[in-house]
């Protein structure tokens, strides 16, 4: 009898374990993109066209990578769900804004609809953001984490400093979407075999490789970015080491609000600023985060070009708003199949 | 004068009283051991001694320095370092990232430091590049008991450095312990394996209960039938 | 030794004295990323017996409490209560098999009073379900009295009966070791493991919480397997005592045989510690 | 005294006399604090009626009800919140589910040339009551798709996976204009009673009840809908009052506070969670449902995050999770606070306008800003809100002793 009952919850177990397993997440993905590229067939869409979301989708998995890497971080390192980082990413957006304003209009550069003043204001306006971030960070998770507050207490916080910030937007720019150029044209040109996207796009998609290369190289490579990695393995253990746990903090806030910033800017590029896009990138963000494994900057930027893709591919039969539905989709497949992520270690989060 | 003065510290987590006005001292160039049953609180004395714990009694002072409660950022840079029991590496970091870890307070180049360390633990040099987090256990001790090292402390601080270690890898262990005590460095030692660290210390203390109960040279404990009876309560 | 042997002859459910062991576990590991927490660990509890389960740190004892009850699942092997698989169930399935568990921490649920603690425990509450506390108040009342004077029975069989509206979360730590233990009786368990049960708690406390340990396994036949440090208490309390090492059964044998065997007495204190001083 | 003021009086001693009675003191026998207490209530009614001016009594009952609505979706955070522990930031996705469910089972699709402007997937014509009912399940349904996968992870998940059922039910009910018009305003959602206050009168009502009912006007029907959101108010507490003090609310809190000894002690975590996510989803659903029937006509744009989840959250925090009266009591302060800034910022305009001439038009965010900040305080300065969690034991132990 016993023994029926133990083949029995064996085969259960194995069947779970495949199914949590890495390899059967990346093929769930897999089979997801090929469903939709044969039902985005089915409906007479033209391959071009496809690839041409494809190329795109890899963009905004660009944009959302730059989000998703800081807030990956922030989860990590100090262990914040940072609610706030779709607001860093508009506060990003608007002060780039503010300061074109200060800048005289240069003329477009080359194929692009943007002149060197955006690039200043990028320059300008990163640092801004991870400053605006540290700030929060001082005045009140600092106190929250002497208190020893539950990560739940952290969100609730993070989310209050979101509409903080969200009021401040509105409050100078008002709710209305604006353009950092108004009325410029922006034409798609061929790039081969009839993909057409929009040079800025292009733009977007190369800043995007270059900031997270750079912030590679930053992880990897620099003193700082190392503590970090190893205050997200176990800050217990980097406290006794000797790590200077105060910097660890502001620099994680730095990196990761000037890399939302960023990311804000490259989506009002592409798009329009809105005091709410912000907010509406914060679901595709955190499923990134998750499917990327929480804490893991790489996988971040793996599951924010998944989201990327899978978003625009889904517009080729879809109602384009529902974009952030899809992400939603994703984040539930994986939190059914597979809570710890593509990089995770079972049982681990 | 001692280099690590504990005295009648009592303290403990939460209001669970662990220690009972413990005292002991590490002098310049000695391995101390603490030894004593489970449940004793020798890892609380070693938690206590690295300012981990806030006395609620009794002095810990490094040098001539009070250092309970002291963070421990502040206490590393005074030389002295110390190596947890457990999840003492960063997994996701190779050996050498973990060894540049240890010497983070420090700002200019740390590569001799690091082929010190490599010269006394060989099997770290030939891993380098290898995440901690996929090397075997005794690999992780040295790992850990390295970062410790790269600071170059005059007391370094091992919370039970044999536990779960295979008994090879455990002779392997003291003997490097030995070999740091060796290069000047002096050594306070949690030990459950009380026969090898008695061996090993120039003296220990035996803990029971939270209280000291006995102290001396390794050689006489080790000689003490006392010492048996105290750990199997025979 | 022993393990080897084990390797050898393949695991079978009706193995030696198999009617009699309650609760049985074959060659159960367990890993903590590259770490053998529990290494092909085999060894089973006989009905009846209050069992010892000593060994030196990290010697993997309370990571098996976690993969017997259900909190971690183990990599490889099997548990068995009964007769029964449980491998792999979750924790609150193994508690209805009649398998409970204390916490080396206790981990009282700090804002409930210490009646409500153990109110809370039986299984299958009428009231537990929302609708039922307004659709048929008079059963909920009813079930809710007999479980207070349960509540009450046990309180003070523990002698906590004077602190029963307090917070649990008030309680000292070695008030809240008994009230870990009380939880448990509320159940009307078939095996208990006890993870430290006289860690941290006065003398006077202990000797108590002996006491009650004995006269429950007497009286109500409540097989307990108990990890403790404190070896007197064990060797006075527990037989058969088991040992383990390195996440591995290491011995088993009444307590003399036990504190006599130099293979423990190496494994507590290194060397030939044991064999040097006779 | 005329008749109207009598009948507003009475409609208006329903939450009064629901206050008055349980602020009577605890020593005095049960049938007294009852009689005293919608003596007192009454008494209290009528003096507003008479005394205060019609038109601010106007301001003060929609005040009220709007009040009301947030309290019963209050309410059913706390059960989520303050007794489990669950973090659920997209309340929006159940009120929006359950205002529009309510409303699709109470009107009837439209004909003719309305139909070309108003498209809905059904229209049943239903009862309020069913309709309430229908939002009620639509949201508990919702709540168990949402809660099954999430609920057995880590907390912070629950919390990102609210989101995004809020984002996808808003942009739904945005984009679908067959469901329920799209982005369009869905009209016409019936008010329950309104034919109190009508000349036609309630055919289903014995006369005398409706005859008590004449003397009001269909701008009366305020006071109605009042008696309406107060009852539910008065229900929903007293069911929660009685579910948390019965072995349902120990079991909750005992997963909140230790969900290892839960589980240890046979507990099965995952689906305590979800009875009390389904239940405080049901809650926020059937408060949905009020609001439909009070703005007699909803779009998508009522539930965006603001107005729908983070004014509920501080309402919570503000009053103090874990008790139901903090909820209630939260509930009318900030929306207190959220009405009497608008008045501030009015007033405030020439100052405004002389800093910048587009902010007065931007008053509005002052509020927000107030709001966020406020919720910060709480949670740096006092977390357990104005009133703590009360201290109980199960009450059908039948045991009070001292």
């Amino acid at each position: 009898m016993s023994q029926v009952v133990s083949t029995r919850m064996r085969l259960e177990e194995r069947v779970k374990r495949v199914l949590g397993s890495r390899g059967a997440l990346i093929a769930l993905l897999a089979l997801l993109i090929v469903a939709m590229w044969l039902l985005a067939a089915a409906q007479g869409i033209p391959g071009q066209r496809l690839l041409s979301l494809l190329v795109r989708g890899v963009m905004l998995g660009g944009i959302l990578a730059l989000g998703a890497i800081g807030l990956s971080l922030i989860f990590g390192v100090l262990r914040i769900p940072n609610f706030a980082h779709g607001d860093m990413m508009t506060a990003g957006a608007y002060l780039a804004l503010l300061a074109l304003s200060f800048l005289p209009l240069g003329a477009p550069l080359g194929p692009f609809s943007f002149g060197y003043e955006l690039l200043v204001a990028l320059v300008v306006a990163m640092p801004l953001v991870g400053l605006l971030g540290y700030t929060v960070d001082r005045l009140v998770f600092r106190r929250l984490r002497a208190q020893r507050s539950p990560p739940v207490i952290m969100a609730m916080a993070a989310l209050g400093s979101a509409f903080l910030v969200r009021s401040l937007i509105y409050l100078f720019w008002g709710a209305d979407f604006v353009f950092y150029y108004t009325g410029r044209a922006r034409p798609a040109i061929e790039l081969f075999a009839g993909i057409r996207v929009r040079p800025d796009q292009l733009f977007i998609l190369g800043l995007a490789l270059a900031m997270i290369v750079l912030v590679y190289l930053l992880l990897e490579r620099t003193k700082m970015g190392k503590a970090m990695r190893a205050t997200a393995d176990n800050p217990e253990l980097a406290r006794v080491t000797g790590i200077d746990t105060e910097s660890v903090i502001r620099w994680t806030w730095l990196i990761g609000g000037g890399l939302a910033g960023a990311g804000g800017i490259m989506y009002g590029l592409d798009a329009q600023l809105r005091p709410e896009m912000g907010w509406w990138l914060l679901l595709p963000l955190f499923a990134a985060v998750i499917l990327g494994t929480i804490g893991n900057a790489y996988g971040a930027l793996v599951g924010a070009l998944v989201i990327g893709i899978v978003w625009q591919v889904s517009t080729a039969f879809l109602n384009p708003a529902y974009g952030p539905g899809v992400a939603f989709v994703i984040l539930i497949l994986v939190l059914l199949f597979r809570p710890q992520g593509i990089f995770g270690r079972p049982g681990g989060s | 004068m001692a280099l690590l003065t504990i005295e009648g510290l009592t303290t403990g987590y939460g209001e669970m009283e662990v220690l009972r006005s413990v005292s002991l001292h590490v002098e310049q160039g000695e391995i101390v051991s603490i030894i004593g049953p489970n449940g004793a609180g020798k890892s609380t004395a070693m938690k206590a001694a690295f300012g981990l714990l806030k006395p609620w009694q009794g002095s810990v002072r490094f040098g001539e320095r009070e250092i309970g409660g002291l963070a421990a950022d502040k206490i590393v840079r005074l030389g002295m370092c110390y190596v947890p029991q457990t999840d003492n590496v960063f997994p996701s970091l190779t050996v050498e990232e973990n060894l540049e870890m240890g010497a983070f307070v420090l700002d200019g180049a740390i590569g001799p430091r690091k082929e010190r360390v490599y010269a006394l633990f060989p099997r770290l040099a030939e891993r380098r590049r290898q995440r901690a987090g996929k090397m075997s256990g005794g690999e992780r001790q040295m790992v850990a008991m390295g970062r410790a090292l790269m600071l170059d402390p005059k007391l370094l601080l091992l919370d039970e450095p044999s536990a779960g270690l295979a008994p090879l890898l455990v002779d392997m262990i003291f003997e490097r312990i030995r070999d740091i005590n060796d290069s000047g460095v002096s050594v306070l030692m949690v030990e459950q394996n009380a026969k090898k660290s008695l061996e090993l210390a120039h003296r220990a203390f035996v803990l029971v209960n939270g209280e000291n109960r006995m102290d001396g040279t390794g050689a006489a404990l080790l000689a003490d039938p006392e010492v048996g009876r105290l750990f199997l309560g025979g | 030794m022993e393990s080897t042997a084990a390797r050898r002859t393949p695991p079978r459910v009706e193995a030696d004295g198999a009617q009699a062991a309650l609760l049985r576990v074959e060659r159960l590991s367990k890993d903590f990323g590259g770490l053998r927490a529990v290494a092909n660990c085999s060894f089973s509890v006989r009905a009846g017996t209050i069992t010892g389960l000593i060994g030196p740190n990290g010697a993997g004892k309370s990571t098996l409490f976690g993969l017997i009850s259900g909190f971690m699942r183990p990599d490889d092997g099997r548990v068995y209560l009964g007769g029964e698989d449980i491998t792999g169930l979750p924790p609150h399935r193994i508690f209805r098999r009649g398998l409970c568990r204390t916490f080396q921490i206790p981990r009282e649920h700090k804002s409930l009073t210490v009646l409500e603690n153990l109110m809370l425990v039986p299984p299958d509450q009428l009231g537990e379900r929302f609708y039922n506390p307004l659709l048929r108040p008079g059963a909920v009342r009813r079930q809710e009295r007999e479980l207070r004077e349960k509540a009450r029975d046990v309180l003070d069989f523990l002698t906590l009966g004077h602190l029963r509206d307090e917070y649990a979360g008030t309680l000292s730590g070695g008030q809240k070791k008994l009230l870990e233990l009380a939880r448990t009786l509320m159940a009307d368990p078939r095996i208990v493991l006890l993870d430290e049960p006289a860690a941290g708690v006065n003398p006077t406390l202990m000797g108590r919480i002996r006491d009650r340990i004995v006269r429950l396994n007497a009286e109500r036949n409540i097989t307990f397997l108990l990890i403790e440090h404190d070896i007197p208490l064990v060797m006075g309390l527990c037989d058969p005592v088991i040992v383990m090492n390195q996440g591995m059964k290491l011995a088993e044998g009444p307590p003399a045989q036990v504190q006599g065997d130099p293979r423990v007495l190496e494994a507590y204190l290194g060397g030939q510690y044991g064999a040097a001083d006779d | 005294m005329s008749d109207v003021v009598l009948v507003r009086s009475l409609l208006l001693a329903i939450p009064l006399a629901f206050l008055a009675t349980r602020a009577m003191p605890r020593r005095l026998p049960p049938a007294a604090r009852l009689v005293l207490g919608v003596g007192a209530g009454w008494l209290a009614a009528l003096a507003l009626v008479l005394l205060v001016p019609v038109g601010i009594m106007a301001y003060l009952v929609s005040f009220a009800i709007v009040g009301s609505i947030y309290a019963v979706i209050a309410l059913g955070l706390n059960v989520q919140w303050g007794y489990t522990g669950l973090f659920n930031i997209g309340i929006a996705a159940f009120f929006a589910v359950g205002a529009f469910t309510s409303a699709l089972f109470t009107t009837t699709p439209p004909t003719g040339a309305a139909a070309a402007f108003t498209q809905q997937a059904f229209g049943l014509g239903a009862p309020f009551l069913v309709g309430v009912l229908a939002a009620g399940v639509a949201a508990g349904v919702l709540a168990a798709v949402v809660g099954g996968p999430t609920l057995r992870l880590r907390d912070d998940y629950l919390a990102i996976a609210t989101i995004g059922i809020a984002e996808l039910v808003r942009l739904i009910f945005q984009n679908e204009r067959w469901l329920a018009n799209g982005p369009q305003p869905f009209r016409g959602i019936p008010q329950p009673l309104s034919c109190l206050v009508r000349d036609a009168g309630c055919p289903y009502l014995p006369a005398p009840l409706m005859e008590l009912f004449a003397p009001l006007a269909p701008r009366d029907y305020t006071y109605v809908y009042l008696a309406i959101t107060a009852l539910f108010v008065i229900v929903t507490f007293l069911v929660l009052e009685r579910a948390i003090r019965s072995p349902w609310g120990r079991l909750l809190r005992a997963v909140r506070e230790e969900e290892d000894a839960a589980a240890m002690n046979g507990k099965d975590v995952a689906r305590a969670k979800l009875q009390a996510f389904v239940v405080g989803a049901v809650i926020m659903g059937i408060g949905g449902a009020l609001y439909a029937h009070y703005m007699v006509a909803i779009d998508y744009s009522h539930f965006d995050p603001l107005y729908a989840t983070f004014i509920i959250w501080v309402m919570l925090m503000l009053g103090g999770s874990g008790n139901n009266r903090g909820a209630i009591i939260g509930a009318f302060v900030i929306w207190g606070v959220w009405t009497g800034a608008a008045f501030a910022v009015d007033a405030l305009r020439p100052v405004l306008a002389a800093i910048s001439p587009e902010l007065p038009a931007r008053g509005p965010y002052l509020r927000l800003m107030l709001i966020a900040l406020l919720l910060i305080f709480i949670l740096l300065f006092r977390p357990k809100g104005l009133i703590g969690e009360e201290r109980f034991v199960s009450r059908h132990t039948g045991e009070r002793e001292a």
